[in-house]
């Protein structure tokens, strides 16, 4: 763990921020996914880790690498682009899906599929 | 000092996100249905690459970054099919 | 001509022209005879010529080196007893050839018999002439094998090839027991050499293993000669074509058995053991038979069964240990071979001309064929032993020994009475052959209207008749010093003193003589009514038949109780086999560590990271809830078996191991998409469908596996931890540090091991994932759903029927429609997926990457345009040529390997430098880089091809549908 | 050059992508513009739609749009989970008609919703531009059509149509 | 962490020798994968544990051995990942191929007869 | 180097660059793609006759040809090295010989039967011969997941349900294996440090007490990983399965796979745990020598008990493993070089009998052979390939000949006179039997008994067995249907048939081969040196050059 030492006192605080915010937001977001009732509920969750926890972290890592190499270190921007490109394409795709199963099983239109009814009535063996 | 707070941080910020995949284990163990699971997989994927991530702050070490970008770029390929796997039954038609 | 060199030709000649014969046309039948006949003369005027040197030096040997090293050699070696057996076998093979010529049908295939014949003279000779024991071991067996198939020459009938069967298997066994006889000889004497084991006798007798090595020798000696209890094989030998039988079982096969045991008389024989063995098995024999033959119907049967009886007299006589004994048993070996061969001679020419050879059938066929009856008639009475014919001398000399006081026991004082006995059963059955063949009223309602045969049909039978005849009554100035040579060969210096002639005076053996003979004949007139009509076999032990208890012994052995203990010892089922493997590994695991004991550090978790310790309470609770939802819930234990993976990246990164991160990480995207597109495949599979109580048995079996599971799981976890906290030693790794860089190029140390170092296992393991996508490639081109799994998925037509259904939907939009934001952000991800993948490959030699994770980072690129578009489409745009590259990769690599031929060096050794280019500055331009760009295209290739080929798995299924319908319509 | 360049906004941000993988320098910005034109000229292959950009200027406006919004939204959905099952949250469905047809503008437009936590993107129509999303804590339906409409299709129509 | 990760290889390994023994393709192809997971670490053990000293040398000067990770066990273990993935996908196609050819996802292609 | 020290790498990559190469060739090209291979078949085997030559050279020390071939120009114990001696070239060139025939049999019909025939079979030879010439213990694990990757892919060739769910067991038991070969490797690296099998002999005396139960529990996992592929009991019930269901030309290249882990063993036994081993020498031995004496009797009972003949076959190798392994255990000279010859016969012979099988099923069953590859193969398959009708000669008095064969596989099965399986058995017997020497004696322990009553017996079964099947193959058909059999079917039959008469014959020469093999496999000081001290090609004078070797 050599490097760290040598951060200056503001860039170390400010990583150490940085790191419990992202981790916390992290943290709170997967509370969330266990928390939420509804699977459209959680769906929400797990980008409170890919928006604010992945940014706190990813400015904490750039930070960190740019003070220690004296350059600035930008590559965890990559990161964050893919992050934020990329989980919507899960969660949009794991979404719909919900929906149809959803519709399938209870043939409902889409606007009765609010809240907490209609959702999850605990079918417990995924199917296929 | 500042150092010692930072080593703090990064312990209890990995422990956090120990916790935060726990956390995103528990649905996957529990579902009750396969999009929440794969919610799941979704966000343990992306604790870990935050784990990753403060693992290479914490060594002061830049060689852990591709692991992290792998997963940021490549992992939602896994949930992405299985998403599509739930909606059409096939992962490539 | 050398006489070693006769020896060779006698004994090779056989085989050339059993070869020679082969290759001749199907109907070439008398050149065949000629060939065969030419050989058996060429051998006999061998024999001939070789007798002064016999007769005068004692032994004529040849010896070629064969396989020094063990001792086996080709070593031939030819004594006056030696002399003898080669003389009869080759005169008599001459004869059969020449009967045989007559004998067989021309709708017969005669080369191969002849082919057959040859080559079972062949090893006859071989076994009477090998100076090596091995070599006679070897000899044996053929004769085993030739009769196996001469008996079962015609094989249609099904007799022929049962009796084959049993002959080969009983002698074959014998063979075996020969074989570990001779072997044990071989470590008494310490040389197979047959010199030196015939003056080993007293060593061979006194040693510890002696009664062991007797018993596997006479196991060869007694089943090849057919002695009780081993005999019942010959009688069904005779559904051989007669020549055969004449051949077989009277001067060779069943003479090999006493052939041996006269050969190792002087070394075995003597001692309690042999004389209690041999004896019991010489008596039984020579009644069982004697008493049998009475009672066939079928010539052959009666010939077969006084030749079990004949030979049990040689055998009764070898177990004295009286070298007189030796003498006569020697002297009947001859006698026996000429009248018995010409007896099934003379039971062919009946059986041809009148299609039959029941004795109930047939009667007076001395009118007409009386000269055949007379010469049968001869042969009959020297088997019988009557006076001026060669049986009665050799029958004298046995009564004679009976007699004497050898052993004392009881076996001894039975001796005599049984030799009375055996020798009036043999006169009652010769009496009963002549009577009923050639005698009584004129035969009747026969399959053929008898006649005499051709002349030289005749004629073999003539030659042995006289020979009988001469012998019987002018035996001192005939065969006496032949048998002398032989008896001198045999016996060395114990040779005793005895006299070849028809007169001894009036003494008991002769008394026994006309005693048998009168009681053989009253025996007979009481039967001779009975027999008549009477059924085959004796009275009584008709049913003790042990022909049909070998079979029921071999059924149930090599059959019945084979595939129990098959079913018993093995398995065909995976599960008990996978439990198997994995119990005997923990056992040969735990048996070192359980017998030397296993020092533990105390377990504890200081300096362990919390946060590691967190991911694997996560990791352990996921992989133990995937292994228990494996079954029913697929998609939850693949998800857990992913997150098992990351932690397992995540472990890897921890302890140092970037390049294992990343590599596994790509791999766990990679395969979960693999198995998800197997899943399709699979039929459904829900909980509801099992029963509610689990039976008690498989709750059992449950349990245990659970057992062992945690059992190995215990054994990796304690191995693991043991050498974990265990000090290193010195390992090679160090060298690949220090080197990495300075003579490796590269500063990544686990990838200049891997495309340097130790690149030939990367060579070696890309080729392994291109063969694998290969077969991949090539069982899913045959492949066929299941029935259930043909349909599309479910969800694909609910969700079609719903655009169908809908006015303003067409089929297809559920899924544009779901794709459309998604696929488009897949589709933008791919230049950047490949700018990734070059990332990886070109820092891999520095940094953690390299050709195999550029490679699977690329082939998702690909995998992903097909999730997003679908294989038709991505098809009509991007050529995908897996199959090449995988080629193309694997090429490269060895010929960037080989190119260091070009300087003398070994394969794979690479020349790495910075090459200083302008503008950039310096660039690693290791051959190891090419290498690894080998191993990127191959394993793009391989991916690709692999998930490729399952994902055309439901296209086809549409385009067959497409072809199906379009002939359909049109046929309309 | 078309032949040759057929992205070159895409290929211009490969290279950047390249050199911040790597550190910078002459080598790799050329081995990194190899690198990028071949991918581009792959890209090529898939023959994409191509989008215009049309106003440049207002991209920087709506990155910023997006990240307050997302800085908003983190600390909006953390006090909901924070909040537990103290505050009653109010979860639900909404139809956005849209008009943007733009396939890259409606991408870039469900990756904010996505993004964003407290709104998730579950289904579009293309024939008619029904939108359908769900937000965590729906307090206004109209509010957030409005929202969606204004803050964003707007912007979006404006850069890509 | 020696023990964590013993207990972690047991786990692994244990669990996949379960799946190894039950009659469902499917089962035996996630055990597979598990035992991988396991056998994986298993080797990687066997270079003892070093955090933050991955064996890439930071300049070129002779370095010492003892400041790096073993790296022996590392390349094995990617080869051992590589030749683990070739067989899953080999196990897999083969497992659909027999169900397509048997109608069965037994082990043995038939329902075991009860 | 000299030429024939660059030799020693092509029987690895001439496979493995012809299997590349047939890629890139359009599948539709059979004709082309079978002249490749055979040519490459072809110069791969007189490449291993030329090794045998060398490895065979008297040197003038008199010491046992050991020549290294340093991978990359590393040196031992660091790099990968190849090792040819004598034992490395006898397998070579019994490879060699069977892929001869198998391939020239192939080309009949099997190659056509499904995708990528020429290269999965390439790939075989490179895994096989790889396997034999490596010095390095993950080294040949690489080669041996070739080995089973390609044999994965043959052995499912023409695909079909009988093959695909034996395969499935060969697959999925293959896995376990080779889970346990690298839990073995990884075991034995992480208790000595090195991978080199000589530095590994080297090392092995010298591990510490404490640590020397985790080495043998290392060793002992790795040596099941073997005796699975060997086939022991009760770890190879997949194997007649697997090797019955496979085509004919596969199964009988497939007569040399189960004789790699009997290899491995005969090489690493003597090597590890000789009397250099210290504490470890003679490690297994005695487990050896049971489980073999188990692998012969349940072989033999399983030949008996088979009706198929393949399975009947299968369960040969069995018998003839087992009868290695058991003489590997014995652990003395003249018993390893009496079983080295034993399994070139044996070998050659299955891999004869595995071709005729199918030759002479379709004495009874004409259709048989064609019936077995398109039957349940091809399904609905659209890309089906067009039927082409056969090609070649078909011989006259097949069944004569066909006899012929049968024949003399059944002797050489067997072990009767007078061919090349009698003298093999006879070899090991008579070594059993005096274990000193023949002139010397010695006392016999129960062990060697058993061994040799099981060896008889063995024997017995088989000719039982093969009686009973050549009977009702030749024999019993009442309609002498004469089948159509290819010369090019028929050939490599006889050709290997040839090469055990020739062992036959020539049995002095190769048996003193043998014995010079075996010697030099116990005792193995030559091996280790010439690894050890194998020079590199001085590097060309570069200023970073280093010493040849430490
Ligand atoms: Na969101
Ligand atoms: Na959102």
């Amino acid at each position: 763990m050599s490097g760290l030492h040598d951060l200056p006192a503001w860039a170390a605080l400010a990583i150490a921020f940085l790191l419990l915010l992202g981790s916390g937001l992290t943290l709170l977001g997967t509370i969330g996914l266990v928390r939420f009732k509804t699977f459209y509920e959680r769906v929400h969750a797990p980008t409170l880790g890919t928006t604010g926890g992945a940014g706190a972290i990813l400015i904490a890592s750039m930070l960190c690498f740019s003070v220690l190499q004296s350059r600035p270190v930008l590559h965890e921007l990559l990161i964050t682009v893919f992050v934020t490109v990329t989980t919507p394409v899960t969660l949009m795709l794991l979404a719909r899906a919900a929906i149809y199963r959803d519709r399938t099983e209870k043939a409902d239109s889409v606007d009765t599929l609010v809240g907490d009814r209609g959702v999850n009535d605990g079918e417990h063996s995924a199917r296929r | 000092m500042s150092t010692t707070i930072l080593l703090w941080s990064l312990l209890a910020s990995q422990l956090m996100l120990a916790a935060a995949m726990a956390c995103a284990a528990y649905r996957i163990l529990v579902g009750p249905r396969a999009q929440d699971r794969v919610l799941g997989v979704d966000a343990i994927y992306v604790c870990g690459m935050l784990l990753i991530l403060t693992f290479g702050i914490r060594n002061g070490s830049m060689i852990y970054f591709e692991a992290a970008l792998v997963i940021a770029l490549l992992g939602f390929v896994s949930t992405a099919a299985l998403a599509k796997f739930l909606m059409r039954g096939e992962v490539i038609e | 001509m050398a006489d070693d060199t006769s020896l060779i030709l006698m004994v090779g000649l056989p085989f050339a022209g059993s070869f020679l014969a082969a290759i001749l046309p199907t109907n070439a039948r008398n050149m065949a005879a000629g060939l065969a006949g030419a050989v058996a003369l060429i051998c006999l005027c061998l024999a001939i010529i070789l007798y002064p040197a016999v007769a005068g030096d004692g032994a004529v040997h040849n010896r070629v080196e064969w396989i020094p090293s063990l001792d086996l050699n080709f070593t031939l070696r030819m004594d006056g007893f030696a002399w003898m057996f080669a003389l009869l076998v080759s005169a008599i093979a001459l004869l059969v050839v020449l009967y045989a010529r007559y004998y067989m049908s021309p709708d017969d295939p005669v080369p191969r018999f002849f082919s057959f014949f040859l080559a079972f003279m062949g090893s006859m000779l071989g076994i009477v002439l090998s100076g090596n024991l091995i070599l006679l071991v070897v000899f044996w067996e053929m004769t085993s094998i030739f009769s196996f198939l001469l008996i079962g020459y015609w094989h249609h009938n099904a007799g022929a090839r049962d009796g084959a069967r049993m002959a080969l298997t009983i002698t074959g066994i014998g063979g075996l027991g020969l074989l570990v006889g001779v072997l044990l000889i071989g470590h008494i004497v310490g040389s197979y050499d047959l010199d030196r084991v015939l003056s080993s006798g007293e060593l061979i007798r006194s040693h510890p293993l002696y009664v062991p090595t007797l018993c596997f020798l006479l196991l060869g000696a007694l089943t090849k000669s057919a002695q009780f209890p081993f005999h019942f094989w010959l009688p069904n030998a005779m559904a051989a074509p007669t020549p055969v039988s004449a051949f077989l079982h009277s001067a060779t096969m069943v003479k090999a058995g006493v052939f041996l045991m006269a050969r190792f008389w002087p070394v075995l024989a003597g001692t309690e053991e042999w004389f209690w063995i041999v004896g019991l098995a010489g008596m039984c024999s020579f009644l069982l038979g004697s008493y049998f033959a009475i009672f066939q119907q079928d010539i052959k049967g009666l010939l077969a069964y006084s030749t079990i009886s004949h030979l049990g007299l040689i055998t009764m006589l070898l177990s004295l240990g009286s070298s007189l004994g030796a003498v006569a048993a020697i002297f009947h070996m001859m006698n026996h071979a000429t009248f018995k061969a010409s007896l099934f001679m003379a039971a062919g020419i009946i059986d041809h001309e009148t299609g039959t050879r029941d004795m109930r059938r047939l009667s007076g066929l001395f009118r007409v064929m009386p000269f055949t009856a007379t010469l049968a008639m001869v042969a009959s009475a020297a088997m019988a032993g009557v006076p001026l014919l060669n049986g009665f001398l050799s029958k004298e000399m046995f009564f004679a020994e009976t007699i004497e006081t050898h052993v004392n026991s009881i076996l001894d004082t039975a001796a005599p009475y049984a030799a009375f006995v055996g020798s009036a059963f043999a006169v009652a059955y010769s009496v009963r052959f002549i009577h009923g063949t050639f005698f009584g009223p004129p035969p009747t309602n026969l399959p053929h209207e008898p006649h005499e045969p051709p002349f030289w049909m005749r004629f073999p039978i003539l030659l042995l008749v006289l020979a009988c005849l001469v012998v019987g009554i002018i035996p001192g100035l005939t065969i006496g010093p032949f048998l002398h040579t032989a008896v001198v060969s045999v016996l060395g210096a114990a040779t005793p003193e005895y006299s070849l002639s028809v007169w001894h005076g009036f003494n008991l053996p002769l008394l026994m003589s006309l005693g048998a003979f009168v009681a053989g004949v009253i025996f007979f007139l009481c039967l001779k009514n009975y027999l008549a009509t009477s059924e085959e076999g004796p009275p009584y032990l008709r049913k003790v038949n042990g022909q049909r208890i070998f079979e029921r012994i071999m059924v149930a052995i090599s059959w019945r109780w084979a595939r129990l203990l098959e079913g018993y010892l093995g398995t065909r089922r995976l599960q008990p086999q996978l439990r198997l493997v994995v119990v005997v590994a923990l056992i040969a695991a735990t048996w070192p560590i359980w017998m030397q004991g296993l020092a533990l550090k105390p377990p504890s978790l200081a300096g362990a990271d919390p946060a590691f310790v967190g991911i694997w309470a996560i990791a352990i609770v996921c992989a133990v809830t995937a292994a228990w939802q494996a079954k029913f819930h697929r998609l939850v234990s693949l998800m857990l078996l992913g997150v098992a993976g990351l932690v397992t990246c995540i472990t890897f990164l921890w302890l140092s191991a970037p390049d294992l991160a990343v590599t596994q990480l790509l791999v766990e995207v990679v395969t979960t998409v693999l198995i998800l597109l197997g899943l399709r495949w699979l039929p459904k599979r829900s909980a509801e469908i099992v029963p509610d109580s689990v039976p008690l048995m498989a709750k059992v079996r449950r349990y245990r596996d659970f057992a062992m599971a945690i059992a190995v799981g215990g054994g990796a976890m304690l191995v693991s931890y043991a050498i974990m906290t265990r000090t290193q030693p010195a390992t090679i790794a160090d060298y690949f540090i220090e080197k990495a860089y300075s003579e490796g190029g590269g500063k990544n140390v686990v990838n200049v091991i891997l495309v340097d170092f130790r690149g030939f296992d990367t060579f070696g393991e890309i080729t392994v994932l291109g063969i694998v996508a290969l077969t991949v490639f090539a069982l899913l081109r045959r492949f066929r759903p299941a029935p259930d799994s043909i349909e599309s998925p479910e969800q694909q037509r609910i969700q079609n029927a719903h655009d169908d259904a809908q006015p303003d939907r067409k089929v297809g939009d559920t899924i544009s429609d779901y794709l459309l934001v998604p696929a488009l952000i897949m589709q933008w991800l791919f230049p950047v997926i490949i700018v990734f993948a070059a990332y990886l490959f070109v820092r891999g030699h520095d940094l953690p990457g390299g050709g195999f994770a550029a490679g699977v980072a690329m082939a998702s690129a690909f995998i992903l345009q097909y999730m997003a578009a679908g294989t038709i489409w991505v098809e009509d745009r991007l050529r995908v040529l897996p199959v090449r590259w995988i080629g193309l990769g694997i090429l490269l690599a060895a010929v960037v390997g080989s190119g260091s031929w070009v300087f003398g060096y070994p394969f794979l050794t690479s020349h790495s430098q910075y090459v200083e280019l302008p503008l950039i500055g310096a660039v690693p331009a290791a051959s190891a880089t090419l290498f690894d760009f080998g191993v990127f295209s191959l394993v793009l290739g391989a991916t690709s091809l692999m998930l490729i080929a399952i994902a055309h798995q439901s296209i086809r299924r549409l385009r067959s549908a497409r072809a199906a319908a379009a002939a359909e319509e049109e046929a309309a | 050059m078309r032949r040759l360049l057929p992205y070159p906004l895409l290929t211009a941000s490969l290279i950047v992508m390249w050199l911040l993988l790597n550190s910078f320098s002459l080598g790799h910005l050329i081995l990194g513009t190899i690198i990028a034109l071949v991918a581009s000229l792959s890209m090529a292959a898939l023959q994409p739609d191509k989008p215009r950009i049309r106003k440049w200027h207002k991209i920087p406006v709506l990155i910023g749009r997006v990240l307050v919004d997302i800085y908003h939204s983190n600390v909006a959905v953390a006090g909901l989970v924070l909040s537990g099952g103290r505050r009653e949250r109010r979860p639900g469905f909404v139809v956005i008609p849209l008009t943007l047809r733009d396939r890259t503008g409606l991408a870039v437009l469900a990756c904010i919703v996505t993004a964003t936590p407290g709104t998730a993107w579950v289904e579009y129509h293309a024939d008619n531009g029904r939108l359908l999303i769900h937000v965590l804590d729906l307090v206004d339906r109209d509010a957030w059509i409005e929202t969606i409409q204004t803050r964003y299709e707007q912007l979006l129509r404006e850069i890509f149509e | 962490m020696e023990l964590v990760l013993s207990i972690g290889i047991g786990v692994l390994i244990g669990s996949g020798v379960w799946l190894l023994f039950r009659p469902r393709t499917y089962q035996v192809i996630i055990g597979l994968s598990l035992i991988a997971y396991g056998v994986n670490l298993f080797i990687f053990s066997m270079g003892r544990l070093k955090t933050a000293a991955p064996p890439v040398l930071t300049s070129g000067a002779v370095a010492n051995p003892a400041d790096f990770a073993d790296p022996i066990p590392q390349a094995l273990v990617l080869t051992a990942i590589v030749i683990g993935f070739a067989t899953t996908a080999l196990f897999l196609v083969v497992l659909l191929a027999s169900r397509g050819l048997t109608g069965s996802d037994h082990v043995d292609g038939r329902e075991p007869s009860q | 180097m000299t030429w024939a020290e660059q030799l020693v790498i092509v029987p690895i990559l001439l496979p493995v660059m012809t299997g590349a190469a047939l890629l890139l060739i359009d599948e539709r090209r059979h004709v082309l793609k079978a002249a490749v291979n055979v040519l490459s078949t072809i110069a791969l085997a007189l490449v291993a006759i030329a090794l045998l030559d060398y490895a065979n050279t008297p040197t003038e020390t008199n010491t046992p040809v050991t020549s290294v071939y340093l991978l990359g120009n590393w040196p031992a114990p660091f790099g990968i090295v190849l090792v040819l001696d004598r034992l490395s070239a006898l397998m070579l060139v019994l490879t060699a010989m069977l892929a001869l025939a198998a391939v020239v049999y192939s080309l009949a019909r099997w190659h056509r039967s499904g995708p990528h025939f020429h290269t999965l079979f390439q790939f075989l030879l490179m895994g096989v011969n790889g396997a034999f010439l490596t010095g390095d213990l993950f080294n040949l694990f690489v080669f041996f997941e070739v080995m089973l990757a390609s044999s994965y892919g043959l052995v499912l060739h023409g695909s079909g349900q009988g093959r695909v769910k034996a395969g499935m067991h060969y697959v999925v038991v293959n896995l376990a294996a080779s889970s346990l070969f690298l839990i073995g490797v990884a075991m034995i690296y992480g208790v000595t440090g090195t991978l080199n099998m000589a530095d590994l002999a080297l090392r092995i005396g010298a591990v510490p007490a404490s640590d020397r139960m985790l080495l043998d529990a290392g060793a002992g996992i790795l040596g099941i990983a073997f005796l699975v592929k060997a086939g022991m009991w009760p770890l190879g019930f997949w194997l007649p399965t697997a090797y019955n269901a496979a085509a004919a030309p596969v199964a009988a290249l497939f007569a040399i796979l189960s004789k790699v882990g009997v290899y491995v063993l005969l090489r690493l036994s003597p090597l590890l745990f000789g009397v250099e081993a210290g504490p470890s020498s003679g490690f297994g031995d005695s487990w050896l020598l049971v489980g073999g004496m188990a692998t012969i009797a349940f072989g033999a009972i399983g030949v008996m008990a088979s009706q198929a003949k393949g399975r009947l076959a299968g369960y040969y190798i069995l018998v003839s493993s087992g009868t290695m392994l058991a003489a590997i255990g014995i652990a003395n000279v003249s018993a390893t070089a009496g079983a080295l010859y034993y399994m070139v016969s044996s070998t050659l012979a299955i891999s004869a009998f595995f071709l005729l099988i199918e030759l002479i099923d379709r004495v009874q069953d004409p259709s048989a052979g064609v019936l077995a590859i398109t039957l349940d193969a091809y399904g609905e398959d659209l890309e089906e390939e067009e039927t082409e009708e056969e090609i070649g000669v078909a011989i006259p008095a097949t069944l004569a000949i066909l006899g012929l064969c049968f024949a003399a596989c059944g002797l050489l099965l067997a072990g009767l006179p007078p061919l090349s399986g009698f003298i093999g058995k006879f070899a090991i017997l008579t070594a059993l039997l005096n274990p000193e020497g023949l002139t010397e004696g010695g006392n016999l322990s129960v062990a060697i008994w058993a061994f040799v009553v099981l060896l008889v017996l063995s024997g017995l079964a088989a000719m039982i067995s093969l009686t009973r099947s050549g009977i009702q193959a030749f024999w019993a058909p009442i309609e002498g249907i004469v089948p159509r059999v290819l010369l090019m079917e028929i050939a490599p039959v006889a050709f290997l048939l040839a090469l055990c008469v020739g062992l036959t014959i020539f049995g002095g020469p190769v048996m003193r081969y043998m014995d010079q093999t075996a010697q030099a496999l116990h005792t193995p000081h030559t091996y280790i040196r010439n690894v050890m001290t194998a020079p590199r090609v001085p590097p060309p004078a570069a200023p970073t050059a280093q010493e040849a070797t430490p």
